[in-house]
C-alpha cells in the first residue's frame, strides 16, 4: 500500500503544475476518506492523500464539470472508474482533452472486496501499481444458479427493503440525466412503500444500465438497504458481451449495440425466433 | 526453425518411401521441424468412410486427439499425403461445424480415454506450409542447382485443392502454388490443364478400365505438352501414374514413358542433395534420363524444344485474374 | 383455469396488417390479446413492456416487420437488440422470460400471426397469473 | 418531478355494426350502452351504435354530435384503421375537430372476424373501446407540415432507362440533370447489335433517343461526371456533382474526329468494346456518341504520362484541346432523384472450370455482342480469338454466375433469351452447329417463347445440363456436361464457347445506395419500396430507382420502369408541395442531456446535434416517425407525436382495466 | 397420386411422407449440412464426374431417385462405389450440396441394408419405406465394397494399412485373370520400392483404438 501511495504522490506532484487540479482521495477531518481536488496552491494537502476505501471519484468529477465544464483536471482512477469516465466521454458528458487520467491498479484484496473482473486500467497513460488479474464474482454466480422461484423470492425480499432513496442513482457515474425517468410516475409508482413487485424502479434502472454499467459497484456500496443490485448489471453486461460483442468502457469509439443495426451473427446469438 | 506436428501416413512407410526420404531431406534446410505424432494410426483413406461413417471419423479423430495431446504449443499438423491431409482437415471441419457430430465423435474417443477440441489444430499440407509459411524467398536461397531446361507438369490431384475447407489455395481447379514453387526451383513449368484432375484413386483396384482411362488422359495430355517429368504431391497420385503407367500402356497399346516424381524429390535435387538420398530409383518409369539433364546442365536437344504456337495478331484476351482481384472480391 | 391478459404491441406496417389479414381470412384465435398499434417495433421501450406487466398483463407480445423488411429500414434492428436483454433481465429477476415474446410477422402472414398468438396464449395460460406470482 | 393530471375532455364513442360483419358476433348495442355508462368518468358523453359508420349518414352523425354536443374527442370502433381512418379523420376535420384528436379501434378484423365466442367478442370489443377512450383524451392536435417541391429532377445513369426517364420528364416541361459516368450516354444497349425477340437493330432504336436527350432544351447533360454528395430531403435535395476534366473545350469542339485519328496511343477498350477491341487515348466510345465531344484518357495519354506528344493539340482545327482543364464541382438543387445506374457483367474468370481468360476461344456474352456488332472490332464477323477463323461449332452456356450459390443465387432473367439470340446469330453468320447448354429454359415475356420455338426450328442443339468444364482438346475446345434428359455424360468438341454471363449489381452499388440514403438487398441490388405495389419508389421519399439497378431486367422492362419513375416524379411535382408526416419526434431541450445516443440510433440520420446548445434536434422533414429514438432516450426527452408514452400507457391501462373488471365479476 | 404410382409399379409404391423420409435419412446421416434436398437437377455433378461413364446412374439422377423415394434402386446402384472422391462435383455444385459426402453416406446405407442383422427376407421397418424390399445382396458392386472391407480389416487389426498386401489380397479375389499382367508391378514393388510383403507392426494403442471404434460403431447404429 505504502508503495503505491508514494508512487501516486510522486505522479500527482509531476502532473499538478500542468493542470488546475487533481481529483483523488484524501483523509479528511474525522479520518473520513473522501474525494478531494488537490491543487498546486495547497500541495501540502498531499500528505493526506489516500487510496482506500474506494470512493466515487467520477461522481465528484461529474459535479465539478457541471459547474466548470472547461476545467483542466487530472483524476486518479481505478479500472472501474476509468471505464466510467470513458462511458461519460462516449455520452458527451466530458471532454477527455481536458482530463489527464492517472490509472491506479487495484491490489488483490481490493479486487476481491469488489468481486471485480477487471481491476486494472487500460486507457490511462500514467499508471500506478501493477495490474493484476480479475477475480470471479461468487455472488453473481450464486444468484444465477438459483431456480426461477428462488430468484423471484430473493429479489422480492431484497426489493422490499428498498426505501427509494435514489442513492444508487445519485452516486452512479453513468446517471447524468437532468431529469430522470425514475422520477416520472409514468414508469415508477409514487407514494408506496414497500414498492409494488416487480420493482419498476430497479428494473427500469437495470435496463438503463445495459451497455453502460462499468461494474464499479458504487451503487451497492452506497445502498442503505444493502441490495446487491449490481448483480443484475453484471449478468446483463455478460449477455451483452456475448450477444453483441460490446463491453462498456473498453473502447473509446465503440457505440452501444442497441443503437445500431444488427451485425452478422448477432441475430443468431440474440435467441430470437428465426 | 519452426516446429510442426507431423502425420506421415501409411504410404510413407511403404510405397512412398521416396517421398518420406525427400521430405526429410528438404524440410531441414527450410527450417521446418517435423515432430511425428507418436503411435498415429491410419486415416482410413476413402475406404473406411465408405463403410461406416462414425467409426471412420473416430479413427481419424484419434490422430487429432493424439496430436492435441502431444502438441506442446504447436498448432499445425503437416500431412504430406493429400488423402491423409483431407481426412484430418475434414474431421476437424465437420466436428467444428456440426456440434452434435463433434460431440458424437468425442463420445467415441472417450471410450479410449481421449478427446479432441475441434478447431484447436490447423491441418495443412506440406506444399501449403512451404509456400505460405516458409516463403519462396527462402526456397530460392537454398537452390544451388537450378532445374533449368527441365519441363515439368505440376500435378496436384483432387484432395489438396478441393474442397479446401481452410481456403488455403488460390483456386479449387487451377491453383498456382505448385507452379510457383517449381518456377522458384528454376524449372520450366508447363501450364498443365489437368493439374487437378483425378488420377483414378481407388479405381485402379475396383474398376481398372475406368482408372486406365483417367491415367491415360493425364499421361497423354502431359506427353502432348512435351513433359519431361510429372510432379505430384500425393503418394496415391504418384503410385497410380507411375506404377500403373505400364498397365495403362498395355491397355491402350501405347508406349508412354513419363517419369512421375514427388515435388520434394526435385526440391532436393535443386538443393544439391544426392539423388540416392532422395529415393530416386524407386520409381517404375525411370527418371534417371530426365535428371541427368539437370546434373550436367546439358542444353536440350533441338527437336525436343516445344513447338511455339504460331502467333497471329488476333483479338485481345481478357487479363488473367490477379491476387488483387481475389482480395477485392473477398472485400465485397 | 384463468383467462390470461395479453398486451400485443404491433407495428403499423407489417404485423398490424398481418393481424388484419388473419381477420380477413376469418382465422380464429383466442380473444385474450389486446393489440396496441405503434408505428414501429423500435418505438417500444423496455419501460413500456415493464409497465404492461405492472398493470397486470400476464404476457406481452411484440411483433414487427421481418428483419430486412422494416418500413423504417432498420427500426426493428433496435428491437432485436433491446428486447433480448430485457428478457434476460426478467430471467435474472425471477420473472419467467417466456412472458415476453418477440417475433416478426409480415402483412401477408395472417396464418403465422394466428399461430403465434395461439401458441403464446397457450404458453401464458400454462403459467400462473402474473399478479399472483408477484404477491 | 413530472406529475400528470387527467385532461377533461368530451368524448363521443361510435360503434359500427358493419352490417352483420361486426353486429353478428359482437353485441354492439351492449357495447355502446356500456360505454355510455361505464366510461362516463373517462369523459364519454355520447355513445352510439350505427349500421354503417363509414356511410355518409354515419359520418354526419359524428359531425352533428361534434357541433351539438361540443365533442372534443371522437372514437370509432369499426374496421381496420388502414381502411377508414382517413374517412373519419376528414369527418372530424369538417366539423372543426383536429383529425389527430380522432382514434379508431378495430373490432372487425381483430375481433368479430377472429373470435368464435360472442360473449368473449363483446368483452374484447369493450376493452378495445376502453383502450381507445383512455388514449384519445391524451391526444394532441397536430398540423401537417408542407414543403414546396423543387421541380428540377436529377437522373443518374444515361443508359436506356435513364434516357427514357429524362425524356419523359423533359417533355413535360420540367428540367432534368442527366448524369453519366462514361463519356457518352447509351449504356449497355449501345453495345448490342440485335435485340431479342424481334431482332431489330439496337442502334437504330436507341440513337434517336440519345440524340433527342442530347439536344433537349430541358436536359442538362453531364457526361464523364459523377454524383459526389446528396443532402436534403424530398422536394429539396442539394446534389454535388463532379464533372471530370475531359481536356476538351466543349464550346470549341466540333466532334470532327481528327484528334483520335492522329492520336498515336492505342489501348484496349475494356468498357465499350468489352476488352475485344481498341480505342485511342483520346476517344469517343462509338461514332454515334452523345455528346459528340471526346475525352482524353489521362492514364493512357502519352503527353500526360511522358510529357511529350500533344499530337491531338497540333492537329485540332479549332484549338479545343485543353491539357490544363480541371475537374469542375457543380451544385444543383433538385426535388426528386431517379437512379438508373444499371448493372455490371459477372466476371466469368471467377469460374475456373470454364477457362475464360485462359482459353482463348471462350468468350463472354458482352464480347460476343461486340463481335456481332457491325461497328464492332470484327465488323460483325463471328471469328475465333485469332481474328480470322470462322468457328464451325459453337457452344452457348447459360447461367454463368447465375443460379449458383458459389456466385449469384438469383436468375439473371435475360440470359435464356440472350443465348437464344446468340444461337440465331451464329447460325445466321456462320451456318455452324450450335449447342445450347441450359438448366431450365425461361421465356416468359411477350413473344419470347415463340422466339424459342423459332430457334429450335433453326436446328440448334438443345442440351439440358449445366456445363461441368471446358478443356482444350481435339484441336479445339471440349465441353463436358451431363445431358440430364438422357442421364449420360457428354463431351462435345466445339471451336468456340460463349458464356452467357449473369448480370450483377454495380461494383459500387453499396456506396451509391449510401450516398442516396436507400438500401441494398443481399446481392446489392437497390431495394424498392414495395416489390409489387411500389416498384420504382424507395423507402426514401423523393428517390426512385428504375431499370437494372433494382434487379436484372431486359430492355422493355427497363424502359417501362424509366417511364414509371418519371410518372411518379411528375405526379409529385404536380402537387407543388408535399405533406410531411405529422407524427414526428420532438426533443424536449430542457431535459435533453446531450448524450447523442439518439443521433446514432436514427435510421434516417434525422437527428442533428446542436453543438452550441449541447442538445439533440429532430429535423422534421427528415423524420419518418418510427420512434426508434424514443425507445433509446433514457431521460425520455424525445417524444413521438401521436404515439407518446402517456398515450400508449393510457391505452394499455384502458384495456387492462376492463379485462381486470371482467375477471372480478366472473369471480364474484 | 400415390395410387397412380403404385398401379404402375408396385415395387416403387411410396407415400409422399416416405419419400421425404429417405431424403431426410440421407441428410441426417451425413455430417454437417449436406443440402441434399436442394438439388435443382442441373447435372453439373454428372458432367464433372471423372468416373461418370462407369456409373449406372449419374449423381444427379441419384438425387432425383432419393427424392422419389426409390430406396432400393439407389442402394443397388453402383454410383456411390464408383466415386473417386475428387470433389469436383462438390466445389462446382451451384446448390452447395456436399455430394462426395453424400456418396459416402449412400455406401454406408447400401452395406447396412445387406447386413445379416437386417434380414432382407423379413419385412424391414416400414418407417424407412422398405415395404417390398428388393435389395439384392448380390446386386451391388462387390469389388468396391470388398476393397473397402479388406482395407478396413487391415486397419482394424494393425492400425495402419500397407498397399502391397492390400492389393495382393484384393486382386487375388477379384481380378485373378489380371494377375499375370500385374506380376511385373508386384515384383517392382518389392524390388524397386523395397517394400516388405509382410504386414506392418501393430500400433501400440491397438487396444485403445479398438475400444474407440467399438464405441463409434455403437453410436453409429443408435
Amino acid at each position: 500500500m505504502t508503495d503505491r501511495l508514494t508512487t501516486l504522490r510522486k505522479t500527482i506532484e509531476n502532473v499538478l503544475p500542468n493542470v488546475e487540479g487533481v481529483l483523488a482521495l484524501r483523509i479528511g477531518p474525522g479520518g473520513i476518506t473522501a474525494p478531494h481536488l488537490f491543487s498546486k496552491e495547497h500541495s501540502e494537502e498531499l500528505d493526506k492523500l489516500a487510496l482506500w476505501p474506494k470512493e466515487p471519484v467520477p461522481d465528484t468529477l461529474k459535479i465539478i464539470l457541471r459547474a466548470h465544464p472547461d476545467a483542466k483536471l487530472a483524476i486518479v482512477c481505478r479500472g472501474c472508474e476509468e471505464r466510467g469516465i470513458v462511458e461519460m466521454f462516449k455520452h458527451s458528458q466530458l471532454n477527455l482533452d481536458n482530463l489527464t487520467l492517472i490509472g491506479l491498479q487495484c491490489e488483490q484484496d481490493e479486487a476481491e472486496f469488489c468481486r471485480c473482473a477487471k481491476p486494472f486500467t487500460v486507457h490511462s497513460k500514467l499508471t500506478v501499481g501493477e495490474p493484476i488479474e480479475g477475480v470471479p464474482d461468487p455472488l453473481t454466480a450464486k444468484i444465477e444458479a438459483m431456480s426461477q422461484p428462488e430468484k423471484q423470492a430473493f429479489w422480492k425480499q431484497e426489493f422490499e427493503h428498498c426505501i427509494k432513496c435514489y442513492g444508487c442513482r445519485n452516486i452512479c457515474p453513468q446517471c447524468f440525466c437532468n431529469i430522470c425517468a425514475l422520477e416520472d410516475e409514468t414508469w415508477v409508482e409514487t407514494g408506496r412503500l414497500p414498492m409494488p413487485n416487480p420493482s419498476m424502479y430497479h428494473m427500469v434502472r437495470a435496463m438503463h444500465m445495459t451497455a453502460k454499467c462499468v461494474a464499479c459497484r458504487e451503487c451497492e456500496e452506497t445502498c442503505p438497504a444493502d441490495i446487491p443490485m449490481a448483480v443484475h448489471f453484471r449478468l446483463i453486461a455478460r449477455d451483452v458481451r456475448e450477444m453483441f460483442n460490446y463491453e462498456p468502457g473498453a473502447s473509446m469509439d465503440q457505440k452501444p449495440p442497441q443503437l445500431l443495426v444488427l451485425e452478422e451473427g448477432e441475430y443468431e446469438r440474440s435467441g430470437l425466433p428465426h | 526453425m519452426s516446429d510442426y506436428i507431423f502425420y506421415p501416413g501409411c504410404s510413407m512407410e511403404s510405397s512412398a518411401k521416396a517421398y518420406y526420404e525427400s521430405v526429410m531431406a528438404v524440410c531441414k534446410p527450410l527450417g521446418i521441424g517435423l515432430k511425428e505424432i507418436e503411435d498415429w494410426n491410419c486415416c482410413g483413406a476413402t475406404e473406411y468412410l465408405s463403410l461406416d461413417i462414425t467409426p471412420a471419423y473416430a479413427l481419424i479423430a484419434r490422430n487429432l486427439a493424439l496430436a492435441e495431446e502431444q502438441a506442446n504449443g504447436n498448432k499445425t499438423i503437416i500431412a504430406p499425403c493429400s488423402a491423409c491431409y483431407l481426412n484430418l482437415a475434414k474431421a476437424d471441419h465437420y466436428m467444428h461445424d456440426d456440434k452434435a457430430f463433434g460431440n458424437k465423435i468425442n463420445e467415441a474417443l472417450a471410450a479410449g480415454g481421449m478427446h479432441y477440441t475441434p478447431g484447436k489444430l490447423a491441418v495443412r499440407h506440406l506444399l501449403d506450409v512451404i509456400i505460405n509459411e516458409v516463403g519462396l524467398d527462402k526456397v530460392k536461397e537454398n537452390v544451388v542447382k537450378p532445374l533449368a531446361g527441365l519441363r515439368i507438369a505440376p500435378y496436384l490431384g483432387c484432395m489438396l485443392p478441393r474442397p479446401d475447407y481452410g481456403k488455403r489455395y488460390s483456386d479449387t481447379e487451377h491453383p498456382d502454388e505448385l507452379d510457383r514453387l517449381l518456377s522458384a526451383l528454376g524449372a520450366e513449368v508447363i501450364d498443365f490443364p489437368l493439374k487437378t484432375h483425378c488420377c483414378g484413386g481407388h479405381m485402379t483396384q475396383i474398376g481398372p478400365d475406368t482408372a486406365f482411362e483417367m491415367i491415360h488422359r493425364l499421361i497423354s495430355s502431359a506427353d502432348a505438352l512435351n513433359t519431361d517429368v510429372i510432379v505430384t504431391v500425393c503418394p496415391m497420385c504418384q503410385m497410380n501414374l507411375d506404377a500403373f503407367q505400364g498397365q495403362m500402356n498395355n491397355h491402350f497399346k501405347t508406349n508412354f514413358k513419363i517419369p512421375v516424381l514427388f515435388f520434394t524429390q526435385l526440391m532436393g535435387i535443386a538443393f544439391g542433395e544426392k539423388a540416392e538420398s532422395l529415393g530416386f530409383g524407386s520409381e517404375f518409369v525411370s527418371a534417371a534420363e530426365a535428371i541427368s539433364r539437370v546434373r550436367v546442365q546439358a542444353p536440350k536437344p533441338a527437336e525436343d524444344a516445344p513447338v511455339a504456337k504460331k502467333k497471329t495478331p488476333g483479338l485481345p484476351m481478357p487479363p488473367l485474374r490477379t491476387k488483387t482481384d481475389h482480395t477485392q472480391e473477398a472485400g465485397r | 383455469m384463468y383467462e390470461p391478459k395479453i398486451i400485443g404491441f404491433l407495428c403499423n406496417w407489417c404485423s398490424y396488417r398481418g393481424a388484419d389479414t388473419a381477420g380477413m381470412a376469418r382465422m380464429k384465435y383466442p380473444p385474450n390479446v389486446k393489440i396496441i398499434r405503434v408505428p414501429c417495433s423500435g418505438r417500444i421501450s423496455p419501460e413500456l413492456v415493464l409497465r404492461s406487466f405492472r398493470e397486470g398483463a400476464d404476457g406481452v407480445i411484440l411483433l414487427g416487420c421481418h428483419i430486412g423488411d422494416c418500413h423504417y429500414a432498420t427500426g426493428n434492428h433496435r428491437t432485436a437488440k433491446r428486447m433480448p436483454v430485457l428478457k434476460k433481465l426478467m430471467e435474472y429477476t425471477g420473472i419467467e422470460p417466456e412472458r415476453l415474446y418477440i417475433n416478426w410477422v409480415s402483412a401477408a402472414e395472417g396464418e403465422k400471426f394466428t399461430t403465434v398468438i395461439k401458441e403464446f396464449t397457450e404458453t401464458i395460460s400454462a403459467l400462473p397469473p402474473f399478479v399472483e406470482t408477484m404477491k | 418531478m413530472k406529475s400528470k393530471k387527467k385532461p377533461q375532455e368530451r368524448v363521443g364513442v361510435y360503434i359500427c355494426h358493419c352490417g352483420s360483419n361486426i353486429a353478428g358476433v359482437v353485441n354492439v348495442e351492449d357495447v355502446s350502452t356500456w360505454a355510455g355508462k361505464e366510461l362516463e368518468k373517462e369523459g364519454v358523453v355520447v355513445a352510439r351504435d350505427y349500421k354503417f359508420m363509414c356511410s355518409s349518414l354515419g359520418q354526419e352523425l359524428i359531425e352533428k354530435d361534434i357541433k351539438e354536443q361540443g365533442l372534443t374527442r371522437v372514437v370509432v370502433a369499426a374496421c381496420s384503421p388502414h381502411l377508414h381512418e382517413p374517412t373519419f379523420r376528414n369527418a372530424c376535420s369538417r366539423a372543426g375537430v383536429n383529425p389527430y384528436l380522432f382514434e379508431m379501434t378495430n373490432i372487425r378484423e381483430q375481433d368479430s372476424w377472429v373470435t368464435t365466442d360472442k360473449l368473449e367478442a363483446t368483452k374484447k370489443a369493450k376493452s378495445l373501446v376502453s383502450a381507445a377512450v383512455g388514449r384519445v383524451v391524451y391526444q394532441k392536435p397536430l398540423e401537417s407540415l408542407f414543403v414546396p417541391i423543387d421541380p428540377n429532377v436529377l437522373v443518374v445513369g444515361g443508359g436506356v432507362t435513364g434516357i427514357q426517364a429524362a425524356l419523359e420528364i423533359a417533355n413535360s416541361g420540367q428540367h432534368v440533370y442527366l448524369v453519366e459516368r462514361e463519356p457518352s450516354i447509351g449504356g449497355h444497349m449501345a453495345q448490342f447489335d440485335k435485340t431479342f425477340p424481334t431482332l431489330d437493330c439496337s442502334a437504330c432504336i436507341l440513337t434517336p433517343k440519345m440524340f433527342d436527350a442530347g439536344n433537349h432544351k430541358n436536359i442538362t447533360m453531364l457526361t464523364w461526371s459523377e454524383v459526389e454528395k446528396v443532402e436534403g430531403y424530398i422536394g429539396n435535395f442539394t446534389v454535388t456533382i463532379r464533372k471530370r476534366a475531359r481536356f476538351i473545350e466543349e464550346s470549341l469542339c466540333t466532334g470532327c474526329g481528327v484528334c483520335w485519328e492522329k492520336c498515336p496511343k492505342k489501348v484496349v477498350d475494356d468498357v465499350f468494346e468489352a476488352g475485344l477491341g481498341y480505342r485511342k487515348a483520346v476517344y469517343t466510345p462509338f461514332p454515334q456518341a452523345v455528346p459528340k465531344y471526346p475525352v482524353i484518357d489521362h492514364e493512357n495519354c502519352t503527353y500526360f504520362q511522358k510529357g511529350t506528344c500533344k499530337a491531338c493539340e497540333k492537329f485540332c482545327p479549332t484549338g479545343a484541346i485543353k491539357f490544363d482543364q480541371q475537374d469542375e464541382i457543380l451544385t444543383v438543387k433538385v426535388g426528386n432523384i431517379i437512379l438508373a445506374t444499371g448493372y455490371d457483367l459477372f466476371d466469368a474468370r471467377k469460374i475456373p472450370n470454364y477457362g475464360y481468360g485462359r482459353l482463348p476461344n471462350v468468350f463472354t456474352s458482352l464480347e460476343f455482342e461486340r463481335m456481332t456488332n457491325a461497328a464492332g472490332p470484327t465488323m460483325g464477323k463471328v471469328v475465333l480469338r485469332d481474328g480470322v477463323t470462322q468457328p464451325k461449332s459453337v457452344a452457348v452456356i447459360h447461367c454463368v454466375g447465375s443460379r449458383d450459390k458459389n456466385y449469384h443465387n438469383y436468375c439473371s432473367s435475360i440470359c435464356c433469351m440472350q443465348s437464344l439470340k446468340f444461337a440465331h446469330l451464329v447460325k445466321e453468320k456462320t451456318g455452324g452447329d450450335v449447342y445450347q447448354f441450359y438448366i431450365d429454359m425461361r421465356t416468359p415475356g411477350k413473344s419470347y417463347d415463340e422466339f424459342y420455338q423459332k430457334i429450335i426450328h433453326e436446328g440448334v442443339n438443345m442440351i439440358r445440363g449445366k456445363v461441368a468444364e471446358i478443356i482444350e482438346g481435339e484441336g479445339g475446345l471440349i465441353v463436358q456436361a451431363e445431358d440430364t434428359l438422357v442421364g449420360k455424360q457428354r463431351r462435345i468438341p466445339v471451336d468456340m464457347v460463349i458464356l452467357s454471363a449473369g448480370l450483377e449489381s454495380r461494383a459500387d452499388a453499396k456506396e451509391v445506395a449510401q450516398k442516396f440514403g436507400i438500401s441494398c438487398s443481399a446481392d446489392d441490388w437497390f431495394i424498392e419500396r414495395h416489390p409489387k405495389l411500389d416498384p420504382v419508389a424507395t423507402m426514401t421519399d423523393g428517390v426512385f430507382v428504375a431499370g437494372a439497378c433494382q434487379g436484372p431486367k431486359d430492355i422493355p422492362a427497363s424502359v417501362a420502369q424509366g417511364a414509371a419513375a418519371a410518372a411518379r416524379v411528375l405526379s409529385i411535382i404536380g402537387q407543388g408541395e408535399i405533406e410531411i408526416e405529422a407524427a414526428t419526434a420532438m426533443v424536449d431541450e430542457i431535459t435533453c442531456v446531450g448524450c447523442k445516443q439518439c443521433v446514432a440510433s436514427c435510421p434516417y440520420q434525422a437527428i442533428q446535434f446542436l453543438e452550441e446548445k449541447g442538445k439533440a434536434y429532430v429535423q422534421e422533414a427528415l423524420c419518418k416517425g418510427c420512434g426508434t429514438c424514443v425507445g433509446t432516450c433514457l431521460p425520455k426527452s424525445i417524444t413521438l407525436k401521436h404515439f407518446t408514452d402517456e398515450q400508449i400507457v393510457a391505452e394499455m391501462i384502458g384495456a387492462m382495466r376492463v379485462m381486470k373488471s371482467f375477471e372480478m365479476t366472473e369471480v364474484a | 397420386m400415390t395410387d397412380v404410382v403404385s398401379v404402375l409399379d408396385p415395387h416403387t409404391s411410396h407415400t409422399k411422407r416416405e419419400d421425404s423420409i429417405l431424403l431426410r435419412e440421407v441428410s441426417l446421416r451425413t455430417p454437417g449440412e449436406s443440402h441434399v434436398d436442394m438439388c435443382i437437377q442441373c447435372g453439373t455433378c454428372g458432367g464433372s464426374c471423372p468416373s461418370g461413364s462407369a456409373m449406372d446412374h449419374t449423381p444427379r439422377a441419384i438425387f432425383a431417385m432419393l427424392r422419389a423415394g426409390m430406396r432400393d434402386d439407389v442402394l443397388n446402384s453402383n454410383t456411390p462405389w464408383m466415386c473417386v472422391s475428387c470433389y469436383f462435383c462438390t466445389v462446382r455444385c451451384p446448390q452447395n450440396i456436399h455430394i462426395t459426402d453424400v456418396m459416402y453416406t449412400l455406401k454406408n446405407m447400401s452395406l447396412e441394408a445387406r447386413k445379416p442383422t437386417m434380414p432382407v427376407a423379413s419385412p424391414p421397418p416400414t418407417a424407412w419405406g422398405l415395404k417390398n424390399s428388393s435389395i439384392d445382396p448380390k446386386k451391388y458392386n462387390p469389388t468396391a465394397a470388398d476393397f473397402s472391407k479388406t482395407f478396413i480389416w487391415m486397419v482394424e487389426n494393425f492400425g495402419r494399412s500397407f498397399e502391397i498386401g492390400l492389393a495382393g489380397v484384393h486382386n487375388v479375389r477379384h481380378f485373378i485373370t489380371r494377375l499375370p499382367n500385374m506380376t511385373p508391378m508386384a515384383i517392382g514393388m518389392l524390388t524397386k520400392k523395397g517394400m516388405s510383403p509382410l504386414p506392418p507392426k501393430r500400433i501400440k494403442g491397438m487396444d485403445q483404438l479398438g475400444k474407440i471404434l467399438q464405441r463409434a460403431k455403437e453410436l453409429e447404429s443408435s
